[in-house]
């Protein structure tokens, strides 16, 4: 941390003065808060980067400016106004030799901040926590190994939301049950494919609690475009706080309530894939899901401590309505923590989208969940497919699905 | 309005259409039939094509050619080809489809070859043109056709020969024949004087020999060892032993190499007779290695004892099919010796129960790691 | 294969007159060639890459045959001694010595192929399908492609036996030759490299 | 190689005698011989090196002397070369990503 | 073409010879209409037909590409489902490459590179019609897709595992496969083609450094396609067998590295980056001194820097990877050595514009593209060498900023050049002139279309648009008047204005067709050797091979430098020197005749593809069609025997050139 921001700082007096007027022309032209900002970095990774970039977009900036300037006055300048036919001249070998060296040379230069910046992104021995990350056709899922330093003691799996402590040192262990996909947080770091059958690293650290948007970003199939991810850095306490909730017991709902009725119908309908860690049958025995059965690429989203998450379907809808969304991503850092916790309150939820999901999902995202398409995956979905529910069944398994955070 | 050739193409496509219809109805239609039906149409039917769009010279002049050149026919045997070819369609109809494949493409080659020759016979009345007419259009499907059904022949009826015998005769017939063919070959370059004549016995005889001896071969089946190989799969997955003890098929020469190693999630080393693990990208110890469920995941093995060890998952147990019989569930390496590599390939559905762990473990070695799958 | 150049404005000459001397054809082949070169290069890292992959069906030492694939790369490398013969005698204009040696190769390489069809079947019968493993998908496709190649060869080879026989042959009769043999060494050759990386090494 | 002035009589009466072809045939024999043997001698740490060095002399010999390219005009080499010094190249690159050769 | 050694056959009695009798199977000799066409093996037909196919293609392309503008100019585009965005975009990318840029560089190289060098013909006529018909062929495949089930939805780079079966089901990615193996073939055949082409047959005296530029830019492509082309197929047939034959390649639970593909696709894919660019250089690298009345600056150079964009090109394929996890080591050598590739390229930039320097500029249509391309390309490249820095690129790549960053370099400078190319050799081609002032809108147009929709590329992708989005939501598009909506929309805009810039050039053509002004025999003041025979060429090309002294052969012709005032001087004009060709013209002219076989072979070739999707039997006839068009193909001399003349001429074997009129 310490000498990242030492040879930022060195590096950016130097620059600041070149990369402000090369840039401004393009960045006047830029949204403001853009969530996916390649060059608004908000931790040590993602500032390495945009250290290179300060050196090399402004490199290019002036060259291009020179070259493109020279050609103008060529434009200009040699015009045809009558003059002579010159004469053929073939070329001057010491200018040839000249504008190859001198590019050379600036490329090297280059090349030198290129290799460290690559080997210091690929180090991982620093690493404080390590999160599991496992892509699948249009979700990702994150799964907490043991980890008692960080109050850890049995593995958290959790979706749409990575939730991590800020100031730490994150390692992200990549990997896919399906195709490729790419994990890609702009704010925090580049991206990284997460590739089947192989297991990638990638760094991550964010300066300060926040909210950080990204997408998959390796082509990944119909839903590619809804594939999409937020990354929440909490304060080390708040972070603590969060985990110790992930791995609290299983209360089921009371009798009798339209709670308890949702829990049946959860039971009956989406059991079987969905996991609700400690949820157990009538007969007391735990239900573990098996969505290896019904979904090809085999797993589904764990649905334990779903309210304490703001996102449903890969992140494509908010779980919380607008007004409560906005308080989350408006908040300032040192209160986020708080807003996140918050969790999905009833009158936060974003009962539209969730209900229309639970009623015909695949209508909600293209995720080929056609009976008539499963022929090569033999009769498996390759998402959530349409379940037939009444509107009855709906309005309990949302009072049910209230109760999980 | 056609030319003489495209007539005969023509009529050829018409006929074959007749046949295919006749044997999709009479014969219960195998791939293969279709097959040969199906290709006959299609060629016949682009041969007509071909023939009636790039007809260049008008057609009178054609006819007057013909009736001007019209002479006797030379002789020719492709009518006993077509009959045999009909007579096999015919048993073919009756007993096998393969007769009745063959009887086509017989009937469709003989047929061939005697229209091809019966109109080149008639195209002038100079027989060393004629023939040059007929090798024009014939010569693109003969030469390929007659070195391609050549070439099957001889490595079929080798293969047959090499899987009838034993392995070590394989072997050494195979070297013999080869020492045969090139001292032939060098016998026939140095004497001229016997070439034509001895080519001319030595070649139909030898092919006459490897005829009969490939067809007793074929007839008589392939060897023992392979009969019992293909009855009893022994490298299949589930007859892996997975004990401490040398099994009998899977770990014969056990295969140590692993090429491609970046594809993995853990090593897993055994040092000292104690195993231990690491995660790709840590370089620390763990013994806990995390899969995430149903994700398929490699795990390299490394051996660096002086005993041959294997690597084996334990994944709980299960009942086998209907019965009551608890089997363990899980799968191994081969035996692999000091220094040596292998890796496991895993994809594991449902998380372990709490009376059932995952792990790995090395039989002989000491220790264990777990394996969580949350 | 027997395309034969055009000819510019000097076509009195008999041999086609070029930039640099050489024949058109010839070029051709080599050029080829060396594109085979980045063909069986990549079949052949694809089978080093997986070839230890196996997780069902038999391991590649469980199952090679060596001695006898030692014979059948044996005859396939000799196979191409009686291609060169064919090829001198073809440029001495004898081209009753070019058909025998041709004829000798062809028959050779057959006998190739059929030791390739023995080795597949036996292999299958052990439990090694073209579906079972990594392995099995990248070494049928390896040696199948040589294989096809070789057939393609021994077709060529009988093909041109047949052609030079009936004096059919459009082009340079030794050059024809020349250029099938340069495909038959090639063949040759390829060989000579997966019997040492696919068959040697791992036993 | 950009001028025509290539000497015509050489492209034709190349290579070596039918002997020599027989020499070289004999040499390749001894040489597989040789590596099949390994496969029943035990050659210890020369087994992997001696194997590929024996490899590259028999495809050598044979694409220079049966195939010709020792005697022929050079710039059937340059084609070849530049196809198999390529396969070569991209390959082991790309084998190396896959920590192949480790 | 064996018309101009055809006495004129209506005077001729019908005679019945032996001959006539041939009347099946009879090669085609003489040839009018639809057939001279089909069956034709003239290097000039053939690069015709390469250039009507590939505008159509990219016409087809086009409209992929603004039906993709049209969904993502809004948020939540309804225009296309997410299956038919995911189809759009594959094709777009397909078809751009191999159907459009490839054939339209070999449609330059077909016509051109036979006429620069000297040459009556190309090394092998009937090859040469061949990898047309393959082309066809393969373009037929890869859009038949469309109206059977739907087409490939994987990208052009088609990554595994996401081609596999299970998550591609439709046929469309069968189709792609073999469509591109059909086409790869015919690039292949045609690249080795085209290399013996200009290493053998050379006008006498046109030593390799003598050669036009775009020669020689065109041999360093076709040493790409050479030696690129075997790896896509490994990899196209290791996806077809995963996919049609129930192979394991791709398959990640039987242990299987889904980067295999990558690196296979990539070590295709780089070099052929650099085969869709080049010619472009090369047409500039011709245009550029022809309207600036010098030679091209550093010849040497240039030459070299091409040949070393093409080396080098081989050994930079893992950039393309720098997110998908090689590790640190790989990356570094590939960054550093994607860096090096820049330097070439730089090199040619600066050539170009010392070419210009101290120039006599001629601002035709023809010009103002290649300055485009000068300029155009710089930014592309600079944007280029951004990506090379590996860090940064983990940023950029798979984001619009790449899209930007390509299509600066492929349509600035691809097509940029190509169009250069259209109006620089129009007159040569079909005698006829395209329209300046057309030109002059097409231009503008597509200048203006061209910055307005990849300019703002660059900056969505910086702000971090993924690309291969479907719909993008506004929930990310940041706040103020310029966010990413903002820019979305003015780059849908300016693809449509990039649009009706082509359509200009449609109109041109049709216009030309019309009423476009004969062209003279030298419009350009030109400097090379295609130039020295009439427009449009004859169809032996030149009456007498011309004997080259100089590079820019036909500029020193026409000049000679005035010793006195250090000026050049005309003392020919480009009617005298075409005389003083046809003054010598050689007697006798053997051309080779049409031929039938290299459209069989296609068709065959076509066929038995097919069999990979509907099964064996439809093999069994495509390798039936095949195998006999290769040996009647064999077995056909390449030049027409007099006797297959029908009826054969009249004084036996000498054909006279006709008169040229």
């Amino acid at each position: 941390m310490d000498t990242v921001s030492r040879v930022k700082s060195s590096r950016r007096r130097i620059l600041g003065t070149l990369v402000g007027i090369a840039a401004s022309a393009t960045l006047a032209g830029c949204a403001q808060n853009a969530p996916q900002d390649t060059w608004e970095p908000k931790g040590p990774n993602a500032e390495m980067i945009h250290d290179l970039d300060n050196l090399v977009f402004p490199i290019a900036y002036v060259v291009g400016i020179i070259v493109l300037g020279l050609a103008l006055y060529i434009f200009w300048k040699f015009k045809d106004r009558g003059q002579e036919i010159p004469v053929q001249g073939h070329g001057k070998p010491y200018m040839e030799i000249t504008l190859t060296v001198v590019p050379a040379l600036i490329l090297s230069v280059v090349g030198v901040f290129t290799f460290r910046t690559i080997f210091d992104l690929a180090e991982t021995q620093d690493t404080e926590i390590v999160i599991n990350v496992t892509g699948q056709q249009w979700w990702w899922e994150y799964d907490y190994p043991v980890q008692p330093e960080h109050g850890i003691n049995q593995p958290i799996v959790t979706s749409g939301q990575l939730v991590f402590p800020a100031g730490t040192k994150v390692l992200l262990r990549e990997t896919s049950r399906d195709v490729i996909h790419s994990y890609w947080i702009p704010a925090l770091n580049g991206k990284k494919d997460a590739v089947p059958g192989r297991v990638h690293l990638l760094r991550l650290e964010a300066n300060e609690p926040g909210l950080y948007a990204g997408q998959c970003a390796e082509f990944c199939g119909l839903s590619h475009a809804n594939m999409r991810m937020e990354a929440i850095a909490l304060s080390k306490e708040d972070f603590a706080k969060w985990v110790a909730n992930q791995q609290k017991a299983y209360v089921p709902p009371a009798a009798g309530t339209v709670e308890a009725e949702g829990e049946a119908v959860y039971i009956a309908q989406c059991a079987r894939c969905h996991q609700v860690n400690g949820l157990k049958d009538a007969q007391g025995k735990p239900i573990i899901s098996a969505p290896d059965e019904y979904v090809y690429s085999g797993a589904a989203p764990n649905l334990t401590a779903l309210m304490t998450r703001n996102t449903f379907a890969g992140a494509m809808f908010d779980l919380v309505n607008e007004k409560c969304r906005a308080d989350v991503w408006g908040a300032p850092s040192e209160k986020f923590g708080e807003a996140y916790l918050k969790g999905v309150t009833e009158d936060c939820l974003n009962q539209k989208d969730l209900r229309a999901w639970l009623r015909n999902a695949p209508e909600m995202k293209p995720m080929y969940a056609e009976p008539n398409l499963l022929g090569p995956s033999d009769g498996k979905y390759r998402g959530m497919p349409y379940l037939a529910l009444t509107e009855d069944d709906i309005d309990k398994l949302v009072a049910y699905l209230l109760t999980l955070k | 309005m056609f030319t003489t050739g495209s007539k005969y193409f023509i009529g050829l496509t018409a006929l074959s259409v007749v046949a295919t219809v006749l044997y999709l109805f009479l014969v219960n239609p195998s791939d293969l039939g279709a097959l040969a039906l199906v290709g006959l149409i299609t060629s016949a039917a682009t041969l007509s094509g071909v023939s009636i769009f790039t007809r260049d010279s008008d057609t009178e002049t054609v006819e007057q050619a013909v009736d001007a050149s019209a002479g006797p026919a030379s002789a020719s045997f492709w009518p006993i080809v077509v009959a045999l070819g009909a007579a096999m369609v015919l048993l073919g109809l009756a007993t096998e489809p393969v007769v009745f494949v063959l009887g086509i493409a017989v009937l469709v080659g003989g047929g061939v070859e005697w229209m091809v020759q019966g109109w080149s016979d008639r195209a002038s009345a100079n027989a060393a043109y004629n023939s040059e007419v007929r090798a024009k259009v014939l010569g693109g499907i003969e030469y390929p056709g007659l070195s391609a059904v050549l070439t099957i022949i001889v490595a079929f009826l080798f293969s047959r020969i090499f899987l009838a015998v034993s392995k070590d005769a394989a072997t050494i017939f195979f070297m013999l024949v080869a020492a045969v063919i090139f001292a032939l070959g060098f016998v026939f370059a140095a004497r001229t004087d016997l070439r034509k004549k001895a080519l001319s016995v030595v070649l139909p005889v030898s092919i006459a020999l490897l005829a009969i001896a490939g067809v007793v071969s074929a007839l008589s089946g392939e060897r023992k060892q392979l009969v019992d190989a293909a009855r009893e799969d022994h490298f299949a997955i589930e007859h892996r032993e997975c004990g401490e003890e040398a099994s009998k098929y899977y770990d014969k020469h056990a295969n140590n190499r692993v090429p491609l190693r970046k594809a993995v999630i853990a090593t897993i080393t055994v040092e000292n007779n104690e195993v231990s693990a690491k995660m790709i990208g840590l370089d620390r110890k763990v013994d806990t290695i995390t899969i995430p469920r149903m994700n398929s995941t490699t795990v390299l093995f490394r051996n660096l004892d002086d005993s041959e060890r294997r690597l084996v998952v334990n994944l709980g147990s299960a009942k086998v099919g209907d019965t009551d019989v608890v089997e363990p569930l899980g799968t191994c390496t081969q035996l692999t010796g000091k220094g040596q590599e292998q890796v496991l390939t895993l994809t594991i559905p449902k998380p372990a129960t709490a009376e059932e762990p995952f792990s790995f473990t090395v039989p002989g070695a000491n220790g264990e790691i777990k394996l969580v799958v949350p | 294969m027997a395309e034969t150049a055009t000819h510019s404005a000097d076509h009195a000459a008999d041999h086609g007159h070029s930039s640099t001397g050489i024949s058109n054809n010839k070029l051709a082949m080599w050029l080829f060639l060396g594109s085979e070169c980045l063909l069986f290069g990549g079949l052949i890292s694809t089978y080093m890459l997986y070839r230890g992959r196996v997780s069902d069906g038999p391991h590649p030492e469980q199952i090679f045959d060596i001695p006898f694939t030692s014979v059948s790369s044996f005859v396939l490398l000799m196979s191409s001694l009686s291609m060169v013969l064919a090829v001198t005698s073809a440029q001495r204009k004898d081209y009753s010595r070019t058909n025998l040696w041709l004829l000798v190769t062809a028959i050779l390489g057959a006998t190739f192929v059929g030791g390739q069809i023995y080795e597949f079947t036996a292999f299958y019968r052990e439990g090694l399908g073209f579906s079972t493993s990594l392995f099995s998908s990248s070494f049928y496709t390896l040696t199948g492609f040589h294989g096809v190649h070789v057939t393609v060869g021994v077709i060529m080879l009988l093909s041109t036996v047949g052609i030079l026989k009936k004096n059919r042959a459009t082009g340079d009769k030794a050059e024809s030759v020349e250029i099938v043999g340069l495909y038959w060494h090639f063949v040759d050759v390829v060989w000579i490299i997966i019997f040492t990386l696919v068959y040697l090494i791992p036993a | 190689m950009s001028t025509a002035t290539e000497s015509h009589e050489d492209t034709h009466e190349h290579g070596m005698s039918d002997a020599g072809y027989i020499k070289i045939a004999l040499i390749l024999a001894a040489i597989t011989a040789l590596e099949v043997s390994t496969y029943y001698v035990d050659f210890g740490p020369l087994f992997l090196p001696s194997l590929i060095a024996m490899m590259f002399v028999k495809f050598f010999m044979v694409v220079s002397y049966f195939m010709h390219l020792k005697f022929d005009n050079k710039l059937f080499s340059l084609m070849f070369y530049i196809g198999l010094g390529l396969a070569i190249f991209v390959y082991v690159a790309a084998l190396a990503t896959f920590k192949f050769f480790m | 073409m064996a018309i101009i050694e055809r006495p004129d056959t209506a005077t001729v009695p019908a005679v019945v010879t032996p001959s006539q009798a041939f009347g099946v199977i009879k090669r085609p000799v003489a040839s009018s209409g639809w057939r001279e066409w089909l069956f034709t093996v003239d290097h000039k037909k053939i690069g015709i037909m390469y250039g009507a196919v590939a505008l159509f293609f990219f016409i087809v392309g086009g409209v992929e590409a603004l039906l993709i503008r049209l969904q993502l100019a809004a948020p939540d585009g309804r225009i296309l489902s997410a299956d038919q965005y995911n189809q759009m975009f594959t094709m777009h990318g397909t078809t751009m490459v191999f159907l459009f840029g490839m054939p339209m560089a070999a449609a330059f190289a077909n016509y051109f590179l036979p006429l620069q060098i000297g040459a009556r013909d190309v090394a092998f006529p009937r090859l040469n019609a061949l990898s047309l018909w393959l082309l066809v062929v393969g373009g037929l495949i890869l859009n038949a897709s469309w109206f059977l089930g739907g087409a490939a939805d994987g990208g052009w780079f088609m990554y595994a595992p996401n081609s596999g079966p299970v998550f591609s089901p439709s046929n469309g990615v069968d189709y792609w496969v073999l469509g591109l193996q059909v086409a790869g073939l015919a690039s292949l055949i045609g690249s080795i083609n085209l290399i013996v082409t200009v290493l053998n047959m050379r006008a006498p005296g046109m030593t390799l450094m003598k050669m036009p530029i775009f020669t020689w830019m065109i041999l360093v492509v076709q040493f790409l396609l050479v030696f690129s082309l075997p790896v896509i197929t490994v990899a196209l047939v290791l996806l077809m067998f995963q996919r049609s034959y129930g192979a394991t390649f791709f398959d990640v639970s039987q242990g299987a590295d889904p980067l295999l593909w990558q690196h296979l696709f990539w070590i295709f894919g780089h070099p052929e980056v650099y085969v869709l660019i080049l010619p472009a250089f090369g047409i500039i690298s011709e245009v550029l001194p022809t309207f600036s009345r010098k030679p091209l600056f550093g010849y040497p150079f240039v030459v070299f820097s091409g040949a070393a964009i093409g080396l080098v090109g081989f050994g930079v394929w893992a950039h393309h990877m720098f997110a998908s996890g090689l590790g640190p080591v790989s990356v570094a050598v590939f960054s550093i050595a994607t860096m090096a590739i820049a330097i070439p390229t730089g090199v040619k930039v600066f050539n170009w514009l010392l070419t210009m320097w101290g120039g006599k500029i001629w601002y035709t249509t023809a010009m103002k593209f290649a300055i485009g391309l000068v300029t155009l390309f710089t930014i592309g490249g600079l944007s280029g060498v951004t990506h090379s820095v590996a860090p940064s690129d983990t940023q950029q790549t798979d984001t619009y900023y790449i899209v930007a960053h390509f299509h600066y370099v492929l349509f600035g400078g691809m097509v940029f050049g190509l169009f250069s190319g259209f109006y620089y050799w129009w007159p040569k081609v079909f005698g006829k002139m395209l329209n300046e002032k057309l030109g002059s809108w097409n231009f503008w147009l597509m200048v203006i279309g061209m910055n307005m929709t990849f300019g703002p590329m660059h900056i969505l992708g910086l702000q971090g648009q993924p690309r291969r989005m479907y719909v993008w939501t506004e929930a990310r598009a940041g706040e103020g008047f310029f966010n990413l909506g903002f820019w979305n929309l003015i780059a849908s805009i300016g693809s449509f204005i990039l649009a009706a810039g082509v359509l200009f050039f449609l109109i041109n053509i049709v216009h030309t067709a019309k009423k476009g002004k004969v062209a003279p025999a030298d419009p350009w003041d030109a400097r090379t050797l295609e130039w020295i025979t009439t427009n449009p060429p004859k169809p032996h090309n030149f009456d007498r091979i011309p004997v080259v002294h100089h590079l820019d052969e036909f500029f020193h012709r026409k000049y000679a430098e005035d010793t006195a005032t250090h000026t050049m001087k005309r003392y020919a004009t480009a009617e005298e020197v075409i005389k003083a060709e046809e003054d010598a013209a050689d007697a006798h002219i053997h051309l080779p005749s049409p031929s039938y076989w290299p459209l069989v072979l296609a068709l065959g070739i076509g066929v038995l593809c097919m069999g990979v999707v509907y099964g064996v039997p439809v093999m069994v006839v495509g390798a039936a069609i095949l195998v006999f068009s290769v040996f009647g193909w064999v077995l056909e001399p390449s030049t027409a025997d007099d006797s297959e003349i029908d009826p054969p001429s009249v004084d036996g074997s000498t054909k006279e050139i006709a008169p040229i009129g």
